[in-house]
C-alpha cells in the first residue's frame, strides 16, 4: 500500500495510544471520582477511535474494516453512556464532588 | 442395532433426559413419580448389564459412533456394573422411602426442581461409572457434585447451608486437581481415553509431569471420596442433608469417587510408573488405618445418630481403601466387595434413621429413647443393618470384613497391625451401634416421644428399609454375585500391574 | 513480539489476581476479576484459541461479573480482615505450586510442534473434519460431534446450576411465594434517565442480532451456542436494567424461562435419541440425513441451538433469581 | 424326619416360638402355653437325633456356603448332642418354673422375657450343633445379646449397670480375643471346621499354641474362668429362672462346652499333650476353682454364693478337659450334666424361697426348712451334689475326673479337687444346718411353700440329680465315642 | 528463550497458588469463590498453553490453505466445557452464600462456625 497511508495509520495509532495514556495518568492524578471519570471517558473514546481508524487504514478495504467500523460505532455509543450511568449512580449513592481541592493546594 | 446394545448409553441418558422434564412440572407428586420411575428404570438397566458382564465380558459403546480414542467410549466390566447396581439401587430405594419426609422438608413448588436435581445426580454418578474417558469423568463428576450440593442444601437446618458450602469448595478443589492431573497426562500422551492412555504412557513413563499428575489425581479424588485427612466436609453434609438424601449419597457418592481413584491408579499408572504401586501402598495404608481409627473413635462419642453414622462412614471408607492398598487380589476383592456391602448396610441404616426422623423430627440419642415400642419394625430393620455394619457373621458386612482380614493376614507385619485395627474398630462399631439400639429398645421414652404421637413409619419407607435390610442378610448368606463381580474386577485391575 | 506481548499480559494477569485476593472491598475485587477475565481472554486469543477467548470474555467478564454483583447487592461489600492460619495456607499453596513447577521442567516447550499433544488425536481431527463433518471450524466440529457427549454434559451442568439457583433463591411468579407484581418496575431503575434508555433501546436489537450471528456462524468462525446464549442473555439483562424486572419478566415469563432451560437440554438429548431410533448410536448424527456429512451438519446445527437456548434461559433465570431476591 | 431336618427344626422351633410368643403377648395363658409346647416340641426333636449320634452317626447340615471352606454349617457330635439334650430338656422344667415364678412375683415385661428366653435357647442349640468355629461364634454372640434383656429385666439403674458389665465383658472378650483367635486359626489352617483330634496339628507349634489357647480361653468369657468371671455375679440381678437355666445351664455351659470343644476338636488332645506351653490352663483352672470357692465362702447373699460356686464348678470342667486323659474328658462331659442338674435345683430353690418369703440373704434362712420342706429337701440334694457326696450326680463326674487325674498322675488336679470339695462342704453345710436346725427369728410373717409349678420343677430336677447317680450309662456311652480316638 | 517457553506454565503455577491461597486462607465466602474462579482459570491457561503450535493459527480450516499449521482443537473444546462448569459452580456457590447470609447474617466462615457452636 502507499507509504503515506501507512505513515498516517501509524500516526493515528500513536496518537490514540497517547490519548489513552493521558487518560490513564488523569485517572491516577485527579482528586475525586467525577474528575477522574471525566478524564478517563473523554480520552478513552478519543483514543480508541483513533486506534481503530489506524487499524482500518492498515486493513484496507475488507470485511475487517467493516467490522472495525461497527466496533467503533458501538464504542462511540456505549462508552459515554456507561460513563453517564456510572457517574449518575455515584451521584445517587451520595458521592459529592469536592471542588475545594483547589484551595487546599499549597502556595507555590 | 438392537436396543440392548444401547444399554450403557441409556443408563445415563434416561435419567439425564427425564430431569429436564421434571423441571417443567408443577405438581410435586407427579415429579416424585417421574423421578421414581426413571430411577427404577435405571435400576432395571443396571441389572440387565450386570447379567451381561458376570461372565467377564466387557460391554463397549461408542458415543456418536466415533471409535475411541477419537470419540468417547463407554466401557462396562464387572467393576462398573457393581457400581451401577449400587448407585441405581440406592437412588431407587431412597426415593421410594423418602417421599413423605422430603414432602415435609421441601415446599411443594420447589419439589420438581429437587427431584430433577436428584435425577441429574443419579445420571452423573452413573455417567462416571460407565465412561472410559478421563475428561468425560470430570464432566459427569461435576454434574453429580452440583446436583448433590442442591440435594444437601435442601436440608431444613440452616447448618445444611454452611455444610454444603464447605462441600462445594472442597469438592471443586478436588475436581480441579483431577483436571490438572488429566491435563498433565494428556500433555504427555495426547489422549484422554483410559485404555489408550495406558498404552501411550509407557513411552513417557517416569517423566516428572506424569508423576505429578498421579499425585494430583490421587489427591483430588481422595478429596471427593472423603479419604481420612480430607474428610472434613463429610460429617456435616451427611448430618444436615434431608434424611432420604443422606441415605442416597452415603450409600454411593463417595464410592463412585473411590471407583475412579482405583480405576485410574491401577489402570493408568501402576503399570507404567516404577514403584508407583509401592508408593500407593505405603502412602494409603497409613491413611486408611488412621481413617478407621479416628472415624470409629469419634463415632463412639457422638450424640447425634446421623453424626455417629457419618463418622462411621469415614471409618468404612478407610476399610475400602485399606483393602485396595494391599495391592493383592484378596485385598482388592475385599475393598470392592466392601463398597457394595457397606452401601447396603449404610443405606439401610440411614433409611431407618429417615424413618425415625420422619416421625420424631429429632435424632439425638436421648430423643430416640424407647422409640422401639412405637416403631418396632423400623428398629428391627435398624438393628439388622447395624449388625451388618458391625460385621456379624451371616450379614453382608461380615463377608467383606472377613476377606479384608484374610488379605491383611497375607500382608505380613503391616497386615497384622491392620488386622488388629480392623478388629478393634469392629468392636467400636459394636459399641456405637449398640448405643443406638439399647437406647431405642431399653431406654425409657423421653418427653419428645411420650408427648408426640409417633407411630410406625410410612409403609413405603418400611418397604425400602426392609428390602435393604434383607439384602444385607441375603448377600451375607449367598455372597455369590458381589463376590464374583468384585473378584473379577480385582483381577481385571491387577491385570494391569507389571 | 507476540511472546513479549504474551509475557506482558501474563504478568498483568498475576498482578490482577493478587489484587483480587488482597483487596478487602469485594466490589473492587469483583471488578478486578472482570478485568482478570478480559486479560485471560486476550491471552487465549494470542494462544490461537479464538473460541475459548470469546467464551471467556462473554462469561468471565460479562456474566460472572453480573452474577457476582447481583450477589454482592444482597451481602456485605466489605471483607472482614482476618489473618488466622494464613501461614499454614501459604505453606500448602507453595507446596502445590512447587509440585507444578517441578513438573514443568520436563514439559514440552510452548508451541513445540513435536509435543505429544500434537501427535496422536489432534491431527486426526484436523485431517478428518473436512471429510467427515465438512465444516471449517474444527473446534465446533469436535465440540458437536466427536465429543458431543461431553457437550451434552456441559448443557446439563448449566441446567443443574439453573435448577439449583432457582431451588435456593426462587423465581418470582414461578418458584417461591413472591409474585411478579411485587417486583420493581422501571421507575427505580435507569428507566427515568433518557440517555441510557435511548442508547439501550438502540443497542439491544443489535446485541440480539449479534447473538444470532454468533449462534449460526459457529460452524465457520469462532462462536457457537454457548457464547451466543451468553450474549443473548446479556442483551436481555440490559433490557431489564433499563425497563425493570417486571417488564422483562412479562416479555419472557418465568415459566417460559424454565421452559427454555429445560427445552434446550431436551432438544440436545432429543437429537441424540432420534439418532438412536434411526439406528445409529446415541448422538450419531450421520443417520439424520441421506448423506452422512449433511447429517452431521444438521446435527451440529440442532444441538448448538439447544445449547444456545438452554444457556440463555439459565443465565436469565439466574439473573432474575438474584435480582428479585433483594427487594 | 431326616437328621438334617431335625437340626434345622431344632434351630427353627424356638425362633418360631419366639415369634408366636411375641404375637400372643396380649393373652398370658396362650403365651405360656406356646412356650411350653415349643419347649416340649424342641426336646422331642432333639431326642430324635439321639439314636443316630449314639450309633456313631454325625448328622450334618450346611445352611450357607460363604466362601469355599467357610460356611454356616452344623454337625451333631456327642458333646454337642449331650449339651443340646440337656438344655432343651431342662427348658421344659424351667418354663414350668418360670410361669410359677413370674406370676408369683408379678413381674413386668413378661412377653419380652419369654421371647428372649426362646431366642436364647435357639442360640444355645446353634452353639451345641455348630459344625465350625464361625457358626459357633455367631450363635455365641446371639446368645450374649439375647440374654441382655433378660439380665436387665428389672430395668432399674443398678440392674442396667450390672447388665452393661455383663454385656461389656462377654462381648468385649469374644470380639477382642475369640475372634482374633478364630482368624488366626483360619490363617494358619485355612479351615474352621471341627475335626476330632484337632485341625492345628502340623500347622502351628511351639509357644504360639499356648498363646492361641490363651486367646481362646479368655475369649470365651462365658466359661467364667478367672479373671473374666466378673460378669457372672453381675448377672445375678436377673430373675431367678434366668439365673437357673441360663447361668447354671445354657450360657455358662455354652462357655465350658466351647472350651472343651476347642480343646478336643481344634487343638486336639495329642497336640496339647505334647506341647508344654499349653499346660498353664490347668493351673489357671485349679486357681479359679480354689479362689472361687474361697470367695463363695464369704458370701452372704444366697444367689451370689451360688454364682461363685458356679464359677468354681465350671472350672472343674475346664480342669478335667485340661487333664487331657480319656477318663477326664468323659468326666468333663459328665460334669456338665451333673452340675447342671444340681445347680439348677439350687437356683430353683433360691427362687422358690424368694417367691415365697422374699428372703435373699443366708442368715434369714434360719429354720426355713420347717416352712418349705420340699424346697429345702431339693436344696439339700443339690448342695450334696455340688460337694460330690453319693448318691448324687456330682459324685459320678468327680469320680471320673479324679480317675483321669490318677491316670496321668496329675497331682495338681487331684489336690485341687480334694481341697475344693472340702471348701464346697465348708460353704454349703452351714447353710443346710441353719436351714434345718436353726431357730428362725421371731419377727417372721408366716409363709408356706412356693407356688406349685415352682415346687414341681425343683422336685423334678432334684430327682434328676439323684437319678443321674444310678442311670448315667446312656451319657457315658455317648461320650465314650469322644475318647475312642484318644490314647 | 529456552526458559521463556515455560513461562506460561509458571504463570499457571503462580495463578494456581494465588487462587488456592484465597480459597483456603480467606474466611469470606465470596472471596473464596473468587479465589476458586482464579484457581480454575489457571487450569484453563494450562490447557490452552499446550494447544499452541509455533506458527499455527486458530483451528478454522481456510479453504485452499496448504500445509497450514493449526493449533490443537481438543484442549480448546475441553476448556470451553470447563469454563461452563466453572461459571455454573460459581453461580450455585453464590446462591448458597446469599442464603447463608440470610440465615446467619454473615458470610465469614469463622463467624458462622461460631454461631453453630453457640447453638
Amino acid at each position: 500500500m502507499a507509504s503515506w497511508l501507512d505513515a498516517l495509520s501509524y500516526l493515528l495509532l500513536l496518537g490514540g495510544g497517547a490519548f489513552v495514556l493521558i487518560g490513564g495518568i488523569g485517572l491516577l492524578r485527579m482528586p475525586d471520582l467525577y474528575t477522574r471519570m471525566h478524564a478517563a471517558s473523554l480520552t478513552d473514546t478519543m483514543g480508541t477511535l483513533l486506534v481503530l481508524t489506524g487499524i482500518m487504514l492498515q486493513a484496507g478495504i475488507s470485511l475487517a474494516t467493516i467490522k472495525l467500523a461497527a466496533i467503533g460505532l458501538f464504542l462511540l455509543l456505549t462508552s459515554p453512556t456507561a460513563t453517564y450511568a456510572l457517574s449518575n449512580a455515584a451521584l445517587m449513592s451520595g458521592v459529592r464532588p469536592n471542588a475545594q481541592w483547589l484551595d487546599r493546594r499549597p502556595e507555590p | 442395532m438392537s436396543l440392548d446394545a444401547h444399554l450403557p448409553a441409556l443408563q445415563v441418558v434416561v435419567p439425564l433426559l427425564v430431569a429436564p422434564l421434571l423441571v417443567l412440572l408443577r405438581d410435586a407428586g407427579l415429579a416424585w413419580a417421574g423421578a421414581f420411575a426413571a430411577s427404577l428404570m435405571a435400576l432395571v438397566l443396571a441389572v440387565l448389564q450386570v447379567a451381561q458382564v458376570t461372565d467377564g465380558a466387557v460391554l463397549v459403546y461408542e458415543m456418536g459412533g466415533w471409535p475411541a480414542p477419537y470419540g468417547i467410549e463407554l466401557r462396562i466390566d464387572g467393576f462398573n456394573a457393581l457400581i451401577l447396581l449400587l448407585v441405581t439401587g440406592a437412588s431407587t430405594l431412597s426415593l421410594l422411602g423418602g417421599r413423605e419426609s422430603l414432602a415435609r422438608d421441601i415446599d411443594d413448588d420447589r419439589q420438581p426442581l429437587f427431584y430433577a436435581a436428584w435425577l441429574i445426580s443419579l445420571a452423573g454418578l452413573s455417567g462416571i461409572a460407565v465412561t472410559g474417558d478421563a475428561f468425560n469423568v470430570f464432566v459427569f463428576m461435576e454434574i453429580s457434585s452440583l446436583a448433590t450440593y442442591i440435594l444437601i442444601a435442601a436440608g431444613s437446618d440452616r447448618r445444611a447451608l454452611t455444610a454444603v458450602f464447605k462441600y462445594l469448595i472442597m469438592g471443586t478443589i478436588g475436581a480441579t486437581f483431577y483436571l490438572i492431573g488429566v491435563g498433565l497426562v494428556y500433555m504427555m500422551t495426547g489422549t484422554l481415553n483410559f485404555a489408550d492412555m495406558e498404552q501411550r504412557l509407557a513411552e513417557v513413563a517416569d517423566q516428572r509431569p506424569v508423576m505429578v499428575a498421579a499425585g494430583f489425581i490421587t489427591v483430588g479424588l481422595a478429596l471427593k471420596a472423603a479419604v481420612f485427612p480430607l474428610h472434613v466436609w463429610l460429617p456435616n453434609a451427611y448430618a444436615y442433608a434431608p434424611h432420604a438424601v443422606t441415605a442416597y449419597i452415603a450409600a454411593c457418592s463417595t464410592k463412585v469417587a473411590l471407583y475412579v481413584l482405583l480405576r485410574f491408579d491401577f489402570f493408568v499408572f501402576q503399570g507404567n510408573l516404577a514403584g508407583h504401586s509401592a508408593q500407593f501402598t505405603s502412602f494409603l495404608i497409613p491413611l486408611a488405618l488412621l481413617g478407621i481409627v479416628v472415624g470409629s473413635a469419634i463415632a463412639v462419642v457422638q450424640s447425634d445418630v446421623k453424626r455417629i453414622l457419618a463418622y462411621s462412614s469415614v471409618a468404612q471408607i478407610g476399610y475400602i481403601l485399606l483393602g485396595a492398598s494391599f495391592n493383592s487380589l484378596t485385598g482388592l476383592t475385599a475393598g470392592i466387595a466392601h463398597m457394595f456391602n457397606h452401601a447396603l448396610a449404610k443405606g439401610a441404616l440411614f433409611l431407618a434413621v429417615a424413618a425415625i426422623g420422619t416421625r420424631l423430627g429429632r435424632l439425638q440419642l436421648r430423643d430416640i429413647a424407647g422409640v422401639a415400642q412405637r416403631m418396632p419394625w423400623t428398629m428391627a430393620g435398624l438393628a439388622l443393618a447395624g449388625a451388618s455394619l458391625v460385621g456379624v457373621p451371616g450379614t453382608a458386612g461380615f463377608i467383606s470384613k472377613w476377606l479384608l482380614l484374610e488379605a491383611s493376614m497375607e500382608a505380613g507385619v503391616i497386615g497384622i497391625i491392620a488386622a488388629v485395627v480392623v478388629v478393634a474398630s469392629s468392636l467400636a462399631a459394636a459399641v456405637y451401634v449398640w448405643r443406638i439400639v439399647e437406647r431405642a429398645y431399653f431406654g425409657s421414652p423421653g418427653p419428645a416421644l411420650s408427648a408426640g404421637t409417633a407411630a410406625e413409619a410410612p409403609w413405603p419407607l418400611l418397604a425400602a428399609l426392609w428390602i435393604a435390610g434383607l439384602a444385607n442378610v441375603y448377600f451375607g448368606l449367598v455372597p455369590g454375585l458381589p463376590l464374583e463381580l468384585s473378584s473379577s474386577a480385582a483381577a481385571e485391575l491387577l491385570g494391569h500391574l507389571p | 513480539m507476540t511472546v513479549l506481548f504474551g509475557i506482558f499480559l501474563l504478568t498483568l494477569l498475576v498482578i490482577t489476581a493478587i489484587g483480587i485476593v488482597r483487596s478487602e472491598n469485594l466490589f473492587a475485587a469483583v471488578m478486578l476479576s472482570g478485568i482478570f477475565s478480559l486479560l485471560m481472554a486476550a491471552n487465549f486469543f494470542i494462544l490461537d484459541a479464538a473460541d475459548v477467548a470469546l467464551t471467556e470474555a462473554a462469561v468471565g467478564a460479562g456474566i460472572s461479573t453480573v452474577l457476582l454483583l447481583g450477589a454482592l447487592a444482597l451481602t456485605p461489600m466489605q471483607e472482614r480482615r482476618n489473618r488466622a492460619g494464613r501461614w499454614v495456607a501459604l505453606g500448602v499453596v507453595t507446596l502445590t505450586a512447587l509440585m507444578v513447577v517441578y513438573a514443568t521442567f520436563e514439559q514440552p516447550r510452548l508451541g513445540d510442534p513435536e509435543a505429544p499433544v500434537h501427535q496422536h488425536v489432534a491431527p486426526w481431527y484436523l485431517e478428518q473434519t473436512p471429510a467427515l463433518v465438512g465444516i471449517p471450524n474444527v473446534v465446533t466440529a469436535v465440540l458437536g460431534t466427536f465429543r458431543g457427549y461431553d457437550t451434552l454434559g456441559e448443557v446439563i451442568v448449566v441446567l443443574t446450576a439453573g435448577t439449583g439457583v432457582l431451588f435456593l433463591l426462587g423465581l418470582p411468579g414461578a418458584i417461591g411465594k413472591r409474585q411478579r407484581e411485587d417486583l420493581a418496575s422501571g421507575r427505580s431503575y435507569l428507566g427515568h434517565h433518557l440517555i441510557p434508555q435511548v442508547v439501550g433501546q438502540l443497542l439491544i436489537p443489535f446485541i440480539l442480532l449479534f447473538a444470532l450471528y454468533v449462534q449460526f456462524h459457529g460452524e465457520y468462525g469462532p462462536g457457537g451456542g454457548f457464547q451466543a446464549g451468553a450474549i443473548f442473555a446479556a442483551g436481555f439483562i440490559l433490557y431489564s436494567l433499563i425497563a425493570g424486572e417486571r417488564e422483562a419478566l412479562s416479555i419472557i415469563s418465568p415459566r417460559a424461562l424454565m421452559a427454555l432451560m429445560a427445552g434446550g437440554a431436551l432438544l440436545y438429548g432429543g437429537v441424540g435419541v432420534v439418532c438412536l431410533l434411526l439406528g445409529g448410536s446415541f448422538l450419531d448424527y450421520s443417520v439424520l440425513a441421506s448423506d452422512p456429512r449433511t447429517g452431521q451438519q444438521w446435527g451440529i446445527l440442532a444441538i448448538e441451538l439447544g445449547v444456545g437456548i438452554s444457556v440463555a434461559g439459565v443465565l436469565l433465570a439466574i439473573y432474575h433469581a438474584f435480582a428479585a431476591r433483594g427487594r | 424326619m431326616s437328621a438334617a431336618q431335625a437340626i434345622a427344626a431344632a434351630l427353627a422351633l424356638p425362633t418360631l416360638g419366639a415369634l408366636l410368643i411375641a404375637l400372643c403377648g396380649r393373652w398370658p395363658n396362650l403365651r405360656e402355653a406356646v412356650t411350653l409346647i415349643t419347649a416340649v416340641a424342641l426336646a422331642a426333636v432333639v431326642a430324635t437325633l439321639l439314636p443316630e449320634v449314639d450309633a456313631g452317626g454325625r448328622p450334618e447340615l450346611v445352611a450357607a456356603e460363604l466362601f469355599p471352606g467357610l460356611a454356616i454349617a452344623f454337625s451333631v457330635e456327642p458333646l454337642g448332642m449331650l449339651f443340646a439334650a440337656l438344655a432343651s430338656g431342662l427348658w421344659i422344667v424351667n418354663s414350668v418354673y418360670s410361669i410359677g415364678y413370674m406370676r408369683g412375683n408379678a413381674e413386668k415385661h413378661q412377653t419380652r422375657f419369654y421371647v428372649c428366653f426362646a431366642i436364647a435357647i435357639a442360640a444355645t442349640m446353634g452353639v451345641a450343633f455348630a459344625g465350625n468355629l464361625l457358626t459357633l461364634f455367631l450363635f455365641y454372640e446371639v446368645l450374649t445379646l439375647s440374654t441382655y434383656p433378660l439380665v436387665s429385666h428389672k430395668g432399674d439403674k443398678a440392674t442396667v449397670t450390672s447388665a452393661r458389665t455383663y454385656l461389656g465383658i462377654l462381648l468385649g472378650t469374644s470380639i477382642g480375643l475369640l475372634l482374633p483367635a478364630i482368624i488366626w486359626t483360619y490363617a494358619a489352617t485355612g479351615t474352621l471346621t471341627f475335626r476330632l483330634g484337632g485341625i492345628l496339628e502340623g500347622n502351628l507349634a511351639g509357644p504360639s499354641i499356648g498363646l492361641l489357647l490363651g486367646l481362646f480361653v479368655f475369649g470365651i468369657g462365658k466359661a467364667a474362668i478367672m479373671p473374666v468371671h466378673r460378669w457372672l455375679p453381675a448377672a445375678m440381678v436377673a430373675p431367678t429362672p434366668v439365673s437357673a437355666l441360663l447361668h447354671a445351664v445354657a450360657v455358662v455351659k455354652a462357655g465350658v462346652f466351647t472350651i472343651t470343644k476347642v480343646i478336643l476338636y481344634v487343638f486336639g488332645v495329642d497336640l496339647l499333650f505334647d506341647e508344654p506351653s499349653g499346660t498353664w490352663l490347668l493351673y489357671l483352672a485349679a486357681f479359679t476353682i480354689i479362689a472361687a470357692s474361697v470367695v463363695a465362702l464369704r458370701q452372704q447373699n444366697l444367689k451370689r454364693m451360688l454364682a461363685y460356686s458356679t464359677i468354681g464348678q465350671l472350672s472343674y470342667v475346664i480342669l478335667a478337659a485340661a487333664v487331657l486323659t480319656p477318663l477326664s474328658e468323659i468326666g468333663a462331659a459328665v460334669h456338665i450334666v451333673a452340675h447342671a442338674f444340681g445347680k439348677i435345683t439350687l437356683f430353683f430353690a433360691a427362687g422358690a424361697i424368694y417367691t415365697a418369703s422374699k428372703k435373699t440373704e443366708l442368715p434369714q434362712l434360719a429354720g426355713i426348712g420347717a416352712r418349705m420342706p420340699w424346697t429345702m429337701a431339693a436344696f439339700t440334694i443339690g448342695a450334696l451334689s455340688m460337694i460330690g457326696v453319693p448318691p448324687t450326680g456330682g459324685f459320678v463326674s468327680k469320680w471320673f475326673i479324679l480317675a483321669g487325674a490318677f491316670q496321668s498322675d496329675n497331682y495338681i488336679a487331684l489336690f485341687t479337687i480334694i481341697l475344693s470339695t472340702a471348701l464346697n462342704a465348708a460353704y454349703f453345710l452351714p447353710v443346710l444346718f441353719i436351714a434345718w436346725f436353726g431357730r428362725e427369728a421371731d419377727d417372721q410373717k408366716p409363709h408356706g411353700e412356693a407356688p406349685l409349678p415352682a415346687v414341681m420343677a425343683l422336685t423334678v430336677t432334684a430327682l434328676a440329680t439323684l437319678g443321674f447317680f444310678f442311670f448315667n450309662e446312656p451319657v457315658l456311652d455317648l461320650e465314650r465315642q469322644l475318647v475312642e480316638a484318644l490314647p | 528463550m529456552e526458559l521463556l517457553g515455560l513461562f506460561n506454565y509458571w504463570i499457571f503455577a503462580v495463578l494456581l497458588m494465588v487462587g488456592f491461597y484465597a480459597v483456603i486462607a480467606k474466611p469470606n465466602m465470596v472471596k473464596k469463590l473468587l479465589g476458586l474462579s482464579i484457581f480454575q482459570a489457571a487450569v484453563f491457561l494450562l490447557y490452552i498453553t499446550m494447544d499452541k503450535v509455533e506458527g499455527g493459527t486458530a483451528p478454522i480450516i481456510q479453504p485452499g490453505a496448504v500445509d497450514q499449521l493449526y493449533s490443537n482443537p481438543l484442549p480448546q473444546v475441553l476448556i470451553l466445557t470447563a469454563i461452563v462448569v466453572g461459571i455454573s459452580t460459581t453461580a450455585l456457590g453464590l446462591a448458597i452464600v446469599v442464603r447463608i447470609f440470610e440465615a446467619y447474617g454473615t458470610i465469614e466462615e469463622d463467624e458462622t462456625q461460631q454461631l453453630d457452636i453457640e447453638e
